[in-house]
């Protein structure tokens, strides 16, 4: 039995020192670290100004942005000037109800309009002016004399009704109501998103799920040049409110954008990979200056790129591509040569051992071993490339970004958002699990 | 003291470990050996509630330990030590603190959290490295020892727990013959010295042999052997391991050979 | 001596006619398949690449020979005006300091989000074995939605200013990472979580001493990667609409000729600044990945 | 002059139009009729996409607002020909540059907006900057932050500045309008009219404090080396167009609108003044 | 037929291999041992041309293969084949195109960068795998084999070569003892079948004591021995090993144990 193994002897005091010490080391990092994390975030807190920013956040717009999210308005409109009445929904020409299918809502009998918003708010306009029926506070009446506008309304004045000598608006849970010298408008909130299937011009809208199943499974045609089912087909396809035919569009080609760019990256950088790696270009400078390249191409960043190529090939999904696949030559021209470099040497020294060449050496001995890896990283990469064309998109005029920044600048057609929004998480998730499919597919087994 | 009541694991509908039972009165030092997959690390982990039994009792002390549940059972684990095969230690952190591990249970999270150790637990750490003869390691990185270096952390981190039972699964499957040797030793002097029962899975019948008080053959699950390590015949390990006649142990033992005529010369001069 | 070397199979092993039958067989099928799969997507490419073109305002080879116009053009204004732009330059310091602190606060928070949500979606690892499918898909959405949506959503409810950039880049940050941080996480040794599980620490003591240091060099170095991207995010993030240096960027750009030095004061800036983030982060990534 | 084989038209955004697509799709199906070649829409998120692609030649045809075109005139004078404007209903070309603040706020003049949060637009936009930039100082009120203004901020577009002003985010800003009609309607055109129809404000929440000397509408311009009858073609198109088709019209005018007359390059030369002067401010 | 003279390789002023030579002449199969940095590896290395000598020579049928250069020594190469302790297999690919690698030196590389190996060749790797007893691993990946598999895919690889001299570096350290056994019997199997000299590196004395017609021990990166089997006392052995006295070998041998008592009492059992 070896003797050294469980001999006792005191512990050297130096080395209690050296272990305490070394404890209490650790201890002061355990403190450091998260104080001065704490400390940046404070002086961040400060550069953001973050207190004026908590007086300045305004949460009932996330209260309507949320609710808009899901809910669209219809306008009731009157011109003051000929008297014509327009019913629409969000107020837009595509959504115009035909003026004999209004709305039950919406009761006309000659000059009168009477406008239910349910729960016994009743907007009335006559050949006076207009009436709003307010439950709860009573009726406000509006006519205008000349250039003027006449309010009646029991005083005092709520803040939730604006009056100028011009204008008066009235702002209820129940909707909301707008009367100038022009034109009387009253705005109607239901939930949902309205005409998303048939717009009012089509035959179909308005028509129960039951109804369209019916339709679709029976032989008569609405019209005798198709079958229902492909009429109804290109009635939500072409839908002018929704345009889903060009939303379906624009994914595709946003799509299209990141696929192209990201294979022709890659197609070009594994030549280069091998170029800059350092196990397989012996020569320092060709190396040094290919990575300073992929580096710089890197650096400037697709957006720039995008900007760049705008003047060549002006805009277009191709110049969004081309941006991609520059930045991204550079992005993998880094990484294959990182994983060329960090390749295992078994293989190839086994591969050596009986006598290969260099290129069969490569291509036996390096290429079946860096496959996997390149291959992730390319899937990886078409998959966030999906979301960066989106923004991309938005700069060369196509794809679902466009769509999308445009809806949000204009700030009204929120449920648009919402919609590209779902569609854009969804190609992007749909794209992850495609590439992890993939991924799974080709690497882990055949 | 434990009294193992026809304990038995289930995967799927295969048993792991079936209706193992027996007793064992005093601080014994208790091999379990047996062929892979006969149920050895099985059983072994389910003392320690690392894996949880189907059925059956492990009565400690009165308690049956396999119905205790959260804190309660890692209290169990905190009095239960276990040793492992490939050491199962926190490779980047030194050994001073691999050791102190062994007291987690009785620390807050926070505690854990700011590395808060009360001086006199880091002395008694080094004092249990010393004991094991690797004091002088205590800066060092866990990962820059030697097998048998860290396996002796590993019992330093089981003592620390001051544990009624060590449990040691095939503490020396990973160690070259020389390393081997000393956590063997160690092991033994602890169960000697302190008087904690030690269990030990073990794959060679050498060591069960040497070092035993007592030997458990576990064969697809079952108990097929209880007795003393003398009555460990050839034929009853061939039983246990179902290894056939033709198989040769002897072409791949790691071992230096024994030249029995140069250990008699030893032998003789020792004994002259 | 008993010879088994060459199995104890022997007897019931398929004979060797149908092996090779069966062997040349499947060499045939892959031959034929991979030349397959290579038609296809060498006919995808170049399908996509003409439709993509033809949908182009200007083609491909007309576009080519003119790549370097818009270049040309700002660098040569920007070449007559050098003397003004390391003036420029200091202008423009603060906007950069933004941008990086935007980026470094988002990482930071998405860093520490990811971190738990990791975990927790690991199998082997979570604290919550069924709730695994749900921190999974969190993660999912939330690296789904680009940066920039988010950013503008928020700039409606919160005003511009840089919060909105962070919280945008920071949501997206915790999804990416942790589905890295959860790979990692993934391949960790669990033997020394069972170490301590043995000796009785519970599931935070476990992973903060057990897992914590062995993914933590993997973590940090994606993390350092991370950040890296955040910078250019937030740069684009000020591009698109927030503040920061991307924004001065815009600004110069959209102005087009007369500010093309400014154009170029910018670029170089932000175009050093990611160079030096990038050489640093990966200097450190390779140490902390590779051992010191 | 080589014949063409197709024909991009770029729409500009902001300043105009925001449904710009399908506003203008229409009008793409009239073009494709008259020239006979395929014609393609492109609508890219902010004024440089055109203007780069009429640089660079890919773009054929663009309404740009009138800073718009004296960047690209700077850029390269032999790029486009200015060819049409759109008119009002009065036959005017002109419209103007608005100043505004939230009525409840007590600003009733540019005066009240000394050490107050002024906007901007976004610095290529005449109505909604470059005008302004150079106006509002030679009244008095210098546009330098912290000089007559507490501070100057760009919003970057229309709506943005309408919704920064009624959100008081800032407190007061600048956007484009025709001048004609009611105050309370937005006037007829212009990005007030459209927000107020949108329910966005409320025209009795905000007050006019300042207006612009008339500005000319931007310019509808066509490449320089298209063939002459491709250009006549368009030309008698879109004259025409207000007789043929009065709601493609309104559609492509954004509003009410008495049709396009031709205008040229002139008109123009102060708004290319403006802007070279400030270039490398 | 093999002459080594005063082979030498230095790793910077250390001489990790320092003045070997040795003389085999006739296909003997020679075991190389000595304990870890001994110079083993880096003798084959040198041997397969994989490492280039310092100084020295050599000779094979009158060639001085150290001195071959470029296409030469590839075809050197393509003569001697190696057998690697971690197998330096392609894992990736089936375990035939892994085989059929042993003849990349001798066909066009045209034709191979495709993987478009003539029907001829890969029916002879089929029949190697078949000789080997994995011939229904075919078409598998070699990751998916076991160790002794791979191994044997390894061998396979060396036979395809249709080497005259098969170099194996420790070709069983990775191995469980079945199948260090099995890939040893092979390795034996073809040194006497088709009379191919094998040199291999071995870890343990046993194996080398029941595989090869020779020994060479070396230490240091000298040859310390040089004889038959036999010859391999213990002394010997712990001079090659630098082990000492105290170290007792038998406590920690993962052989099944001679019992030498509970055998009798069981052979008598059963001849009573
Ligand atoms: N988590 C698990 N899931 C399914 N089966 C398991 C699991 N753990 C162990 N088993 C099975 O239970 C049986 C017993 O395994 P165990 O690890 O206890 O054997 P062992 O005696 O320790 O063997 P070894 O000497 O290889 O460690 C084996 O057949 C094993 O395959
Ligand atoms: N590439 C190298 N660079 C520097 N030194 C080396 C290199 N390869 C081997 N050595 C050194 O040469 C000596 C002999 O190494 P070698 O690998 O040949 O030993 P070995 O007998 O095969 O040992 P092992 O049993 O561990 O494989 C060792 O001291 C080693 O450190
Ligand atoms: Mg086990
Ligand atoms: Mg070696």
């Amino acid at each position: 039995m070896t003797a050294s193994a469980l001999t006792a002897s005191p512990i050297p005091p130096s080395l209690a020192e050296t272990v305490t010490k070394s404890f209490a080391r650790k201890r002061l990092m355990a403190f450091a670290v998260p104080a001065l994390i704490l400390l940046y975030l404070a002086y961040t807190a400060v550069a953001f100004d973050l207190a004026g920013l908590a007086q300045r956040a305004k949460l009932d717009n996330a209260a309507i942005l949320l609710s808009d999210f899901v809910t669209h308005k219809t306008h009731v409109t009157r011109d003051n000037r000929d008297g014509k009445l327009t019913v629409s929904v969000e107020g837009e020409g595509k959504g115009t109800y035909p003026p004999d299918r209004l709305p039950e809502w919406v009761i006309t009998t000659g000059e009168v309009t009477t406008i239910d918003l349910g729960k016994g708010s009743v907007v009335t306009y006559d050949s006076d002016g207009a009436r709003f029926v307010v439950p709860d506070y009573g009726t406000i009446d509006i006519r205008p004399d000349g250039d003027r506008l006449i309010l009646n309304a029991p005083q005092p004045l709520p803040s939730w009704i604006n009056v100028s000598d011009t204008r008066v608006s009235v702002t209820t849970p129940a909707g909301r109501f707008s009367y100038t010298r022009s034109k009387v408008e009253t705005f109607r909130y239901q939930f949902g998103w309205e005409l998303f299937f048939f717009t009012l011009d089509s035959p179909f809208s308005g028509k129960g799920p039951l109804e369209l199943v019916g339709l679709a499974l029976s032989g008569d045609r609405i019209d005798p040049a198709r079958s229902n089912v492909s009429y109804m087909v290109n009635e939500v396809w072409t839908n002018k409110m929704w345009r889903h035919g060009d939303v379906v569009w624009a994914l595709f080609e946003t799509i299209l954008m990141a696929f192209l760019g990201t294979m022709g990256a890659a197609i070009i950088a594994l030549p280069l990979g091998f170029v800059a790696a350092s196990n397989f270009n012996p020569l320092a400078p060709v190396r040094f200056g290919l990575r300073r390249v992929f580096d710089f191409i890197r650096g400037v960043d697709g957006l720039i790129w995008t900007i760049i190529l705008s003047r060549a090939f002006g805009p277009g999904p191709m110049t969004g591509a081309l941006a991609i696949l520059i930045t991204d030559t550079g992005s993998f021209g880094k990484m294959f040569s990182e994983a060329l470099e960090n390749i295992d040497d078994k293989q190839v020294e086994g591969v050596r051992s009986t006598g290969a060449n260099s290129l069969l050496r490569a291509r036996f001995g390096v290429i079946p071993q860096v496959t996997p890896v390149l291959l992730s990283q390319v899937l990886y990469y078409l998959e966030s490339n999906t979301r960066s064309a989106t923004v991309i998109g938005a700069i060369v005029g196509g794809g679902i970004g466009l769509l999308l920044t445009q809806a949000i600048q204009t700030q009204k057609d929120w449920e648009e958002v919402a919609y590209y929004m779902t569609l854009i998480v969804l190609m992007v998730m749909a794209m992850d699990s495609l590439s992890g499919w993939l991924r799974r597919k080709l690497i882990k087994g055949e | 003291m434990l009294d193992v009541k026809d304990v038995t694991r289930m995967f799927g509908t295969k048993a792991a470990v079936d209706r193992v039972s027996f007793t064992v009165t005093g601080p014994a030092f208790v091999g379990i050996i047996g062929r892979s997959g006969a149920g050895k690390s099985t059983f072994l982990r389910m003392m320690n509630r690392l894996t949880d039994a189907t059925f059956g009792q492990i009565m400690v002390d009165g308690t049956d330990i396999l119905a205790l549940r959260g804190a309660q059972a890692r209290a169990w684990q905190s009095q239960c030590a276990m040793i492992f095969q490939q050491f199962n230690l926190v490779p980047r952190m030194d050994v001073a603190s691999n050791v102190l591990h062994g007291i987690l249970n009785r620390r807050s999270t926070m505690q854990t959290m700011f590395n808060l150790w009360p001086r006199a637990d880091i002395i008694r750490a080094l004092e249990i490295l010393d004991r094991l003869g690797i004091a002088e390691q205590a800066p060092k990185r866990t990962e820059a020892l030697s097998g048998g270096q860290q396996q002796r952390v590993a019992i330093a981190r089981a003592l620390m727990q001051d544990p009624k039972i060590i449990l040691a699964d095939e503490p020396i499957a990973s160690l070259d013959p020389m390393n081997a040797q000393i956590v063997m030793d160690a092991l033994k002097k602890i169960n000697v010295e302190d008087g904690r029962m030690v269990i030990a899975n073990l794959h060679t019948l050498d060591t069960a042999r040497r070092y035993c008080d007592r030997v458990i053959g576990m064969r697809d699950g079952r108990i097929v052997f209880d007795g003393t390590p003398d009555q460990l015949s050839t034929g009853v390990a061939r039983d246990i391991y179902g290894a056939d006649a033709s198989f040769n142990e002897s072409a791949t033992s790691t071992a230096i050979p024994t030249d029995a005529t140069a250990d008699r010369v030893y032998a003789d001069a020792m004994l002259s | 001596m008993v010879d088994i070397a060459f199995g104890p199979e022997r007897g019931k092993r398929p004979d060797t006619a149908s092996i090779q039958d069966s062997y040349l067989d499947m060499v045939r099928r892959k031959r034929m398949y991979g030349g397959i799969l290579l038609a296809l997507f060498i006919a995808t490419l170049a399908s996509g690449w003409m439709l993509a073109d033809s949908r182009n305002a200007g083609g491909f080879w007309n576009g080519i020979l003119n790549v370097f116009d818009f270049p040309s053009e700002v660098v040569a204004e920007a070449w007559v005006k050098r003397a003004l732009i390391p003036a420029l330059f200091i202008d423009h310091i603060p906007a950069l300091i933004e941008t990086l602190n935007i980026a470094a606060v988002a990482t930071l928070l998405g860093g520490v989000a990811a971190m738990s949500l990791s975990l927790l979606a690991t199998r082997g690892l979570a604290r919550w074995p069924r709730m695994i499918p749900v921190f999974r898909r969190s993660m999912d959405a939330l690296r789904a939605i680009p940066e920039i949506v988010i950013a503008l959503v928020l700039i409606y409810i919160l005003g511009g200013g840089p919060v909105p950039a962070v919280i945008a880049i920071a949501l997206h940050t915790g999804g990416a990472l942790g589905k890295l941080f959860s790979e990692v996480a993934e391949n960790a040794d669990l033997k020394p979580v069972e170490g301590l599980q043995s000796v009785g620490a519970s599931w935070t003591q476990q992973m903060w001493l057990g897992v914590i240091p062995q993914v933590a060099p993997n973590w940090l170095s994606y993390a350092l990667l991370r950040f890296e991207i955040n910078v250019r995010a937030s740069a684009i993030l000020g591009f698109v609409g927030e503040g920061g240096i991307g924004h001065d960027l815009k600004l110069a750009m959209q102005w087009g000729q007369g500010r093309y030095d400014e154009v170029v004061a910018i670029f170089l800036l932000l175009f050093f600044a990611i160079v030096v983030i990038d050489r640093t982060s990966d200097h450190f990534r390779n140490r902390l990945v590779k051992g010191r | 002059q080589d014949a063409i084989t197709g024909f991009n038209i770029g729409i500009l955004g902001g300043e105009n139009a925001q449904d710009r697509m399908t506003s203008n799709e229409c009008f793409r199906k009239y073009v494709e009729e008259a020239i006979g070649v395929p014609v393609k829409l492109f609508a890219p998120a902010d004024y440089d996409g055109v203007i780069q692609g009429l640089l660079g030649g890919t773009i054929d045809m663009a309404w740009l607002g009138p800073s718009a075109y004296a960047k690209v005139y700077l850029t390269n004078p032999e790029a486009v020909d200015v060819a049409m404007v759109k008119t009002n209903l009065d036959k005017t070309y002109t419209y103007y540059s608005i100043g505004f603040a939230r009525a409840d706020s007590g600003i009733t003049s540019m005066d009240d907006m000394k050490g107050k949060v002024m906007s901007f637009n976004d610095p290529n936009s005449a109505s909604g900057y470059l005008i302004p930039r150079v106006e509002l100082p030679q009244s008095g009120y210098s546009i330098e932050p912290g000089e007559f203004y507490g501070d100057v901020k760009f919003t970057g577009g229309h709506e943005q500045t309408i919704v920064a002003v009624k959100n008081g985010d800032v407190d007061a800003g600048v956007t484009w309008a025709d001048g004609q009609g009611d105050w309370e309607d937005g006037y007829n055109s212009g990005a007030l009219r459209k927000a107020s129809d949108a329910g966005l404000v409320d025209m009795n929440d905000l007050v006019e404090i300042w207006r612009s000397k008339p500005i000319p509408e931007g310019p509808i311009v066509l490449r320089r080396a298209l063939p002459q009858d491709v250009k006549q073609s368009i030309i008698d198109l879109t004259m025409g167009l207000i007789d043929k088709d009065k709601d493609c019209t309104y559609n492509i005018a954004a509003g009410e609108t008495a049709g396009f007359t031709e205008v040229g390059h002139d008109v123009y030369e102060t708004m290319i003044e403006v802007r070279r002067q400030q270039d490398g401010m």
